[in-house]
């Protein structure tokens, strides 16, 4: 389990922000110094609905304990529609890790504008300490079995 | 309708009048007051400070109990009113001191404000309707130019209370015309009368009292009506020139309905 | 049967069709297998019986390649499958001559082996206008079940008795559905997070990944499977790790959500008997409850829920809202 | 780092009143709405940025504390959300907090009392001017 | 096996105080394909760029990682620079370890391991990078301007002249906006409608531009260079080509009881009506909600007395189509509603009024014929007090918390305007501050102290309460004294906060641009791109981007104008290459991605399909690459995960995802 020295521990989480509204918020809250912690790692898609059900099973396999997507608000996506159909497959996808027992606090989807830098920085401080209260990701761990 | 009745301790002593009008009107007008068992005295103040839990915990233990009830909490004294709202609000909003207060309680299942608490007037007005009481007045105040007013804890702070916009308030207007008289809005009827600082400072009271009253006259009342028992205190001490006589709501409710010297609930 | 075997015969004869795809008699009297016979003649190994469990409309696929009309028996379930075909493509619906076969429910023998019937070496009274009650000739001797006892685990949440597309019909047919289709569902959903857990790694960690629920799937008919794509990185084989292959199963029923018409196809040939309709049919029940009722292959017109929207859908913490309670 | 006893004294009373006084832009309006600014010797305002220059000595010696009639024309007016009715009787609960901070005293009140005396008065001064 | 260079930027020390450069530089240099790592104060600096160029060069880098600020601040620097450098501008990726990392963290050593990560990711992805080629789409030689105020009047004349056609789409029955109702203009005093009547004649006659009054945008599809709008022309029902502009109907229309909105409804007009005398085009148009013969059926008197048979009640809404390469919000503002600051009294009197109202009564074409007189009983005022920033900077559930901009100088020209007009009349600003940045502007503030001895006092009114006398009470503070005033007043002016159009939401939605939370569009960039959103060929000009006074409005008219023409300019537009591609080997012909793409940007054909083993005709899926934007939606559609997205593509991001979590 990865800890720091002081034996606290730091959750692996990936966030997959798109370019035009929550990568901006996100560059908004480094810009305006709205610390989160560094646990949290960031990827660029173009559009919360290029994210594939794929990409976040991934993250979880190779060990991530958390995963949030983040795009635009409903209404105000880029591509005009890439967040509905981001936002059904990924409430359908939860719901079934929900189902087959993985706490549903580990995925997140959040909407932040490119104005929201700090609501991004608020967001990410909120799920680093939900994933903390969580911890490892010890059942999709098991399903890993990981030894 | 029944309700959760929580009269506060002036209702049952100084202003024994807003209490008896008020519950003769309910039976005029079809609805219960269950007085809560063993109410506890609210206060008089809500206590601002964050850290204050022990003095919040008998207005908790009022709508843990109207909770039980599964009844609306209604209250008809301004402070009880102001106290007793705030409080539920911060059960319902503001984890640190709710939490703190279950804790301290220890209830069968903790209480997260789920009460709602309705002044008498809102009764009036959102779940009787201005209109239906209008048809139940039997002796309409005819040509009596009434002056509402309200007061400071009534209406502040608005975002909590949610009673009515605390800059410019309708609903004592609405129900004096309900009534059959009519209302004389001046601009002094949601200051406050100087409050507490009676017991200490007479001054403070006499300058805000003969400020209302001016005000009040100057646009013609004849009379003022309150929901305060505090506020009845100061406007009665008070010696200003323009001075008017000053009623609670409920008696003027309940001569309306004409159950003013009605039997007792 | 009889009448059935005539008719395609006379279709094959005339030219109406280029062949027939139906099931062949297997090498037991309850294996039954899927067959495209090609002459009126070879018609005589057809058989149509309550084990004939097998969802034709996938072959369709193949078949819509070959030249001339391929006749194909569907009994209701599975004509939900093959329109849903029609809106993929999959299928051409001009080669197709449909034969909607009457069902009254198909037969599962593990419910009998389960009953104790074992060495079975007849059975009778599976056919469609057969009695109430099926008889078994065993090593062992004579034994007895009823129909319904024998019904696969689908036939109880039978989806009706219409078929959904045809050229002709042949037979009666009977809804057998006895119990709430998400009743399965629903008690796995009541279940604490972590009772779910042990329930679905227990299952989970039968899978030998042999691929057959991928290969019955009529909604798994990708002509390149995602999982021997590499685009993904998951057609590794050697490195399959155990996750893969409980994640295989979800990713799966993720992979055909919205186009599954739970045919149920893939419990039925499980060879571990997992449960794999499970997964599916929890996202037919959140697409109803959250989108709106849906049923695949119902309308080939109809959206699928997940290339579909409106702005007030509901936001993916719903998940959370409707589980933490 | 440790602080000075009006630094710890400042914080308490942000902890107290669940305020944050640098939200404040000193437009005034607490001021200009407050019914009893003239019986005060430190104005509501300035009670907001005395929090913010750790001025607790002055303000807990303020006549102010007592002539707030907490009836939240501020709290309701204020632009900034800063609640200064709340910092008033904040600094007021620092003072009472303290040994002897009592503002009325038992054996004073049978002179402040006349027949028509509601007990809303008296429990409502009680809390406002003793612990 | 790509050759990859990583650079890692200090930012000064934006990026080296809180990252190890050295550290990051030295652990890049282990990761798969990398062949060269090195460090440089400045990236992006001139030297920097030379650094990378020299690397692709000497190197043979095939790849480039750029760790230093965000993508999308430099990701196109460092592209240009590989491309001259001859790599494939597509080649290169930006780690972004300043904005997602030293910029939020504090501690040195956690702040260098998730810059290396982030590199570490990046370097992954450029491992699976191709080369892509950018295509190109025409460009539609005309313009869509929305909203027809000073900030669009502006913008369309300057495109125009260019030699661009322009539309107009103006919602009210007239072009003008905001500044056709003020009375004078600061800081020069000049009449508002005799410097803004020419530029709407202007617009109105040029060859180049067509207006579309009494309309609005209905839908917007396609992309920058090639937009379709449909524009909803909501019936006038008077006709526009014989329309004389007599007035008679109005004179004659028995419905003169309808709140007049051009004078903020401090008087009425009639249902058939041109705001005001100066419209364009000086076409009235009939009020259907107050219309007796819309109403009741009868009437038809202005019918009966045009002359030009102009009436038409028959007349429907109607939509028409157009293309344009560019398109400009000008959709400006309104005051915010005074409903929930009524301590002010606006709603209890009639003598307490916006500044708004108070343009409108100093305007000759006013309700008062440009009287200064109270809307009570018409009497002339002695004593004026003004209150500033009313729901301006504002952190409460009331307003809003920006500062309006505009307020302080208005005021200050409104006090000056009345001291000059009626040196009687005593003035009293309640102010917070004064803001008066702007060329002539505080000089301006100044004279209304100095010369006209407006009584400015800092603080704010608590109260104001009328009394029965018909007078105000104003019960303020005066913080520089340390006193409360009460005073008599016989008017208070309220300068209430601005706010955008309330239409600019769903405006921003048709248009995909993004909105702020207060409504104001956003800029690409707050200062280098202040003119245009972030979705390419939508561009902002006026209040719709932020507070702004009538000069600075027209110089951003100005900018967005030369934007718009330097875009208008260009034959054709170099496209994002980062399109979907489908591999027909893998497609099933289902169509799911056509029903998910927002551009209808896939169609599907029957190809020969050719491959081991394969040789068949197959119904496959086909991009059409000038159309597709790359959102990548038909991505996470498509079961098969045949379609791809090139430059964020399955392989791509996977490898980003493992890279991170290793």
């Amino acid at each position: 389990m990865p800890m720091t020295e002081n034996g606290e521990f730091r959750p692996l989480i990936v966030a997959f922000c798109c370019n035009w509204c929550s990568y901006a918020g996100a560059d908004l809250a480094g810009s305006s110094r709205l610390s989160y912690p560094a646990d949290v790692k960031i990827i660029r898609v173009p559009c919360s609905g290029r994210v594939n059900p794929m990409f976040i099973l991934r993250a979880f396999e190779r060990g991530a304990d958390g995963v949030i997507i983040c795009g635009c608000h409903p209404g105000d996506c880029h591509y005009t529609s890439g967040n509905y159909f981001a936002r059904r497959r990924m409430t359908l996808l939860f719901s079934m890790l929900d189902y087959i027992g993985v706490e549903n606090g580990r995925t997140r989807v959040e909407w932040v504008s490119a104005a929201e830098g700090a609501k991004f920085s608020a967001t990410m401080n909120e799920f680093v300490e939900k994933i903390k209260s969580l911890g490892e990701n010890v059942r999709l761990g098991d399903l890993r079995c990981k030894d | 309708m029944k309700y959760s009745y929580y009269p506060g301790c002036t209702l049952k002593n100084k202003a024994q009048d807003l209490d008896l009008y008020a519950r003769r009107a309910a039976v005029a007008l079809g609805f219960e007051l269950v007085e809560i068992p063993e109410w506890q005295c609210c206060g008089g103040v809500y206590p601002l400070g964050t850290d204050e839990i022990a003095s919040k915990l008998s207005s908790v233990r009022a709508l843990n109990y109207a909770k039980e009830q599964g009844q609306d909490l209604i209250t008809l004294c301004s402070a009880c009113h102001h106290v007793l709202k705030r409080v539920n609000d911060d059960m319902k909003n503001v984890a640190d001191i709710s939490d703190r207060a279950n804790n301290y309680m220890q209830l069968d299942a903790p209480y997260k404000g789920e009460t709602t608490v309705v002044h008498f007037l809102e009764v009036l007005r959102d779940r009787i309707g201005f209109d239906e009481l209008k048809k139940k007045v039997v002796n309409p105040l005819t040509g009596k130019k009434i002056g509402a007013y309200y007061g400071c804890l009534a209406l502040r702070p608005g975002k909590v209370l949610e009673f009515d916009d605390p800059e410019n308030p309708q609903i004592m207007e609405d129900f004096i015309r309900a009534l059959g008289a009519e209302p004389v809005i001046y601009p002094y009827r949601n200051e406050c009368c100087g409050a507490y600082t009676a017991l200490e400072d007479k001054n403070i009271p006499a300058k805000r009292t003969k400020m209302i009253f001016d005000s009040a006259d100057g646009f013609g009342a004849d009379m003022l009506i309150t929901a305060c028992p505090l506020c009845m205190y100061n406007l009665n001490k008070s010696e200003a020139d323009s001075k008017v006589p000053v009623y609670y709501f409920t008696e003027l409710l309940a001569e309306a309905l004409g159950v003013k010297e009605g039997v007792e609930q | 049967m009889q009448g059935l075997i005539d008719r395609l015969s006379a279709l094959l004869s005339d030219g109406t069709v280029a062949r027939v795809l139906g099931w062949k008699k297997g090498d037991m009297p309850y294996n039954p297998e899927p067959h495209m016979f090609e002459t009126a003649e070879s018609l005589k190994d057809f058989v149509y019986d309550g084990f004939c469990g097998a969802n034709l409309s996938k072959m369709m696929i193949e078949a819509s390649k070959l030249e001339g009309k391929t006749a194909v028996c569907l009994k209701p379930c599975d004509s939900y499958s093959f329109n849903q075909l029609i809106r993929e493509h999959r299928v051409d619906r001009e080669n197709a001559y449909i034969i909607g076969v009457g069902c009254r429910g198909k037969l599962d023998i593990d419910k009998a082996r389960a009953n104790g019937i074992k060495g079975i070496e007849e059975v009778s009274g599976t056919e469609l206008d057969g009695p109430d009650s099926v008889s078994f000739k065993t090593i062992y001797g004579d034994k007895e079940m009823s129909y319904s006892d024998l019904l696969l685990g689908r036939c109880h949440v039978c989806k009706g008795k219409e078929h959904m597309i045809y050229d002709e019909l042949w037979g009666e047919s009977k809804d057998t559905a006895d119990s709430e289709r998400f009743d399965e569902v629903k008690a796995l959903e009541a279940m604490s997070p972590a009772e779910r857990f042990e329930f679905f790694k227990k299952e989970l960690s039968k899978c030998i990944r042999c691929n057959a629920c991928r290969n019955v799937c009529p909604a798994c008919s990708c002509r390149k499977c995602a999982f021997d794509n590499n685009n993904f990185d998951s057609q590794q084989k050697a490195n399959v790790d155990s996750f893969e292959e409980k994640m295989f199963h979800i990713i799966r029923a993720f992979h055909v959500a919205g186009r599954c018409t739970d045919c149920g196809e893939c419990s039925r040939v499980c060879p571990e008997g997992i449960p794999l309709h499970l997964f599916n049919r929890k996202f037919i029940k959140d697409i109803d409850e959250l989108y709106g009722e849906f049923q695949a292959g119902k309308d080939p017109e109809a959206q699928s829920p997940l290339t579909d929207y409106t702005f007030e859908d509901c936001e993916p913490g719903i998940v959370a809202e409707r589980s933490n309670g | 780092m440790s602080l000075t006893m009006a630094e710890k004294q400042a914080e308490q009373i942000r902890q107290i009143s669940g305020s944050d006084p640098y939200k404040c832009m000193k437009c005034g309006k607490c001021s200009a709405s407050c019914p009893s600014f003239n019986e005060m010797d430190i104005k509501p305002h300035q009670f907001v940025s005395y929090v913010v220059n750790d001025n607790i000595e002055a303000l807990a010696e303020s006549k102010s504390l007592w002539k707030c009639l907490g009836c939240f024309a501020c709290v309701e007016r204020c632009p900034r959300d800063v609640q200064p009715g709340r910092v008033v009787d904040a600094a007021r609960q620092l003072v009472e907090r303290q040994r002897g901070g009592d503002h009325l005293h038992a054996e004073d009140i049978p002179a402040l009392l006349d027949d028509d005396v509601p007990q809303q008065l008296l429990v409502s001064a009680f809390r406002r001017y003793r612990r | 096996m790509q050759r990859i260079g990583v650079f890692v930027c200090h930012c000064g020390t934006n990026i080296a105080a809180t990252v190890d450069v050295k550290k990051v530089v030295e652990l890049v240099r282990f990761e798969p394909g990398v062949v060269h790592a090195e460090d440089y104060p400045y990236m992006c600096s001139e030297v920097g760029q030379q650094k990378i160029a020299e690397a692709i060069k000497e190197k043979q880098l095939t790849g480039v990682v750029v760790c230093s600020c965000s993508p999308r601040m430099h990701e196109a620097t460092f592209r240009n620079c590989a491309e001259k450098a001859g790599l494939n501008p597509y080649m290169v990726e930006v780690a972004n370890i300043r904005e997602h990392c030293s910029w939020i963290h504090k501690d040195m050593e956690e702040a260098t391991k998730k810059a290396v990560i982030l590199a570490r990711a990046a370097i992954a992805k450029v491992n699976l990078n191709t080369p892509l080629q950018a295509g190109e789409s025409p460009v539609v030689k005309r313009a869509l301007v929305i909203g027809g105020g000073i900030a669009g009047i502006q913008t369309a004349i300057d495109i125009a002249e260019a030699g661009y056609k322009v539309d107009i789409v103006e919602k009210t029955p007239s072009i003008g906006g905001r500044m056709s109702q003020l009375d004078k203009t600061f800081p020069t005093l000049d009449c508002s409608s005799c410097i803004l009547t020419p530029k709407m004649v202007e617009v109105s006659t040029h060859p180049n531009i067509t207006i579309h009054t009494y309309s609005e945008v209905d839908k917007v599809s396609g992309f920058v260079g090639n937009f379709t709008v449909d524009i909803k022309k909501k019936a006038r029902s008077v006709d526009l080509d014989k329309c004389t502009g007599c007035g008679v109907c109005q004179q004659k229309c028995p419905m003169k009881k309808v709140p007049n909105e051009f004078n903020r409804e401090l008087n009425t007009r009639s249902a058939i009506y041109t705001p005001f005398a100066q419209a364009v085009p000086n076409v009235p148009v009939i009020d259907r909600e107050h219309c007796l013969m819309f109403k009741t059926g009868k009437c038809g008197v202005c019918s009966k007395v045009c002359q030009a048979g102009a009436v038409d009640y028959e007349q429907q809404d109607e939509i028409i189509t157009e293309k344009y390469g560019a398109i400009v919000v000008a959709t400006g503002f309104d005051i915010i509603k005074l409903d929930k600051y009524d301590e002010y009294a606006y709603s209890q009197s009639p003598d307490v009024i916006t500044s708004l109202e108070l343009e409108r009564i100093m305007n000759a074409a006013g309700p008062t014929n440009g009287h200064l007189e109270r809307m009570s009983d018409h009497k002339p005022p002695k004593n004026m007090v003004f209150i500033q920033c009313v729901g301006s900077r504002c952190a409460d559930h009331r307003g809003k918390s920006y500062c309006s901009k505009i307020c302080c100088m208005y005021t200050a020209k409104h006090a000056m305007l009345i001291r000059d007009k009626y040196p009687d009349v005593n003035v009293t600003v309640f102010y917070i501050d004064v803001r008066t940045p702007g060329k002539n502007f505080d000089e301006f503030y100044r004279r209304a102290v100095e010369q006209y001895h407006v009584n400015y006092i800092k603080g704010q009114v608590g109260k104001v309460a009328p009394q029965p006398d018909g007078s105000l009470l104003v019960q303020g503070v005066d913080l520089i004294d340390n006193k409360q005033i009460v005073m008599n007043a016989d008017m208070v002016v309220l300068a209430a906060a601005i706010e955008p159009n309330p239409d600019i939401r769903k405006i921003a939605t048709m248009l995909t641009a993004s909105i702020d939370t207060n409504n104001f569009l956003t800029e690409a960039h707050a200062k280098l791109r202040p003119v245009e959103s972030p979705t390419a060929g939508i561009f902002l000009s006026g209040v719709t981007q932020g507070p702004k006074d009538i000069p600075e409005t027209v110089s951003q008219a100005g900018a967005a104008a030369v934007k718009v023409i330097g875009l208008l300019a260009k034959d054709k537009l170099k496209t994002n290459p980062c399109t979907a591609k489908c591999d027909v080997m893998m497609c099933n012909g289902c169509s799911t991605c056509a029903n998910v793409c927002p551009y209808g940007a896939i169609t599907y054909e029957d190809q020969e399909v050719r491959g081991p083993g394969v040789r068949e005709v197959r119904r496959v899926a086909q991009v059409n690459v000038a159309l597709c934007q790359g959102c990548g939606a038909c991505t996470g559609a498509c079961p098969s995960g045949a379609m791809d997205l090139q430059g964020f593509s399955n392989r791509q991001l996977i490898s980003e995802v493992d890279a991170i979590c290793r």
